[in-house]
């Protein structure tokens, strides 16, 4: 159960090896590796710059990740969420839940990354050759992280 | 009585100018909504950026709040466009 | 597009690096590890052998795989399964599919696990105190797979 | 007429005592179905191991095949238990 937001990178074979270090108990891993691509619908994208808010992010994933451990029965979880400048190929944020049952890793892993994409106190600014942006909020991820709510594991 | 700690972050921390201020609004500021009506008049980059409700979220003690709920002096308070995520 | 039946073990941070490496449209990679439990039900498992059918095996997968990918924008994936004789964490199957949707790289490599879990020739042997057996087939795990046959993404 | 080569799998192969055969089926071996009941006419561990149809499954060709589907000489015919995956 770990959460943490940096700047620096992170190595997903790592991290992973470490998660089930010495459990047996685990039969499935399901991980989300999310990195910056190049391309924004289709704008080339050249960077990206994620701003965070320092002490609510922590907080709030702190508390996804607990809700995610009420609801499904996870064997071990960790979230990595970078901040600060990123360019295309980068790792952004490594969601991986660990569980006896795999349906239960899919399904809590894919709720943590719908929340993180929708709810978490990120914020986008996109570099382009045409200048850069701060990015907009997307209907379709609200639409993702929502259906959560109604929807009992 | 300790001041209300303002954070700004994204497009509405560019627009206002500043990252964070200490701000003392008078008493008539109790929740978020008379807080933001109480900073649109405090000049015009707040005005500007304070403009579309909608486009403003905020978070009171780093827990998102609406328009009805209570802020007291020495409260922290972020405001914010929606998320973008990660 | 890639699919191994092998007795060697693999290294999952590698396996990931090598399936994402130099590509910048991919937005997400979720993947699957599925180890060796050292129980089942209640019973303690000191080892498990996996049996397959060469040939089949690998036909049925590069088969199943090329489905995920008619149903899936996939950008890139990988099925690793090994067989042979595996001890409590042992690395058994790797899973993974990369996506500019994240919801459709969850999807795709649930397809992938479900199907592997209960259609690939694979016959389990485990080794536990009070002797050696041939794991029967479960009727929650068919159910996991039928459920992709009426339900198209 | 080529011979058809015959693999078992699982606890079908450890029942049966080889992995694999090669057997010349009269021509009254059509298919699955005529198949296996030849085969169980073969001697009592062939009775035995595939008493239970419903636990015996059966891929022609490296194909999973079902009772009314054809065999012919030179076919890889398997034998095996239900898969119980990775």
């Amino acid at each position: 159960m770990t959460v943490r937001v940096q700047a620096e990178d992170f190595d997903m074979g790592a991290e992973m090896a470490a998660l089930v270090a010495g459990r047996h108990d685990v039969g499935g891993l399901v991980s989300f590796l999310g990195t910056v691509r190049d391309l924004a619908g289709e704008m080339p994208v050249t960077a990206m710059t994620l701003e965070h808010y320092p002490g609510m992010t922590e907080k709030m994933l702190a508390r996804i990740e607990a809700e995610a451990l009420a609801r499904w029965p996870i064997a071990a979880s960790l979230i990595i969420h970078r901040h600060g400048r990123l360019l295309p190929g980068d790792n952004i944020v490594l969601v991986a839940v660990a569980s006896a049952h795999r349906q239960a890793a899919f399904e809590a892993c894919q709720f943590l990354v719908d929340w993180l994409k929708t709810k978490a106190p990120f914020w986008k600014r996109e570099e382009t050759p045409g200048g850069d942006h701060w990015v907009e909020a997307r209907e379709a991820d609200d639409e993702a992280a929502d259906r959560w709510a109604a929807c009992a594991p | 009585m300790p001041a209300m700690r303002l954070l700004y972050f994204a497009w509405l921390r560019s627009r206002i100018g500043v990252a964070e201020e200490e701000v003392t609004p008078p008493p008539e500021v109790r929740d978020v909504a008379t807080l933001l009506a109480w900073m649109r008049g405090r000049g015009p980059a707040y005005a500007a950026a304070l403009a579309d409700e909608r486009a403003v979220k905020v978070a009171v003690n780093q827990e998102f709040a609406r328009a009805g709920d209570p802020v007291a002096p020495g409260d922290e308070v972020a405001l914010f466009p929606p998320v973008t995520g990660g």
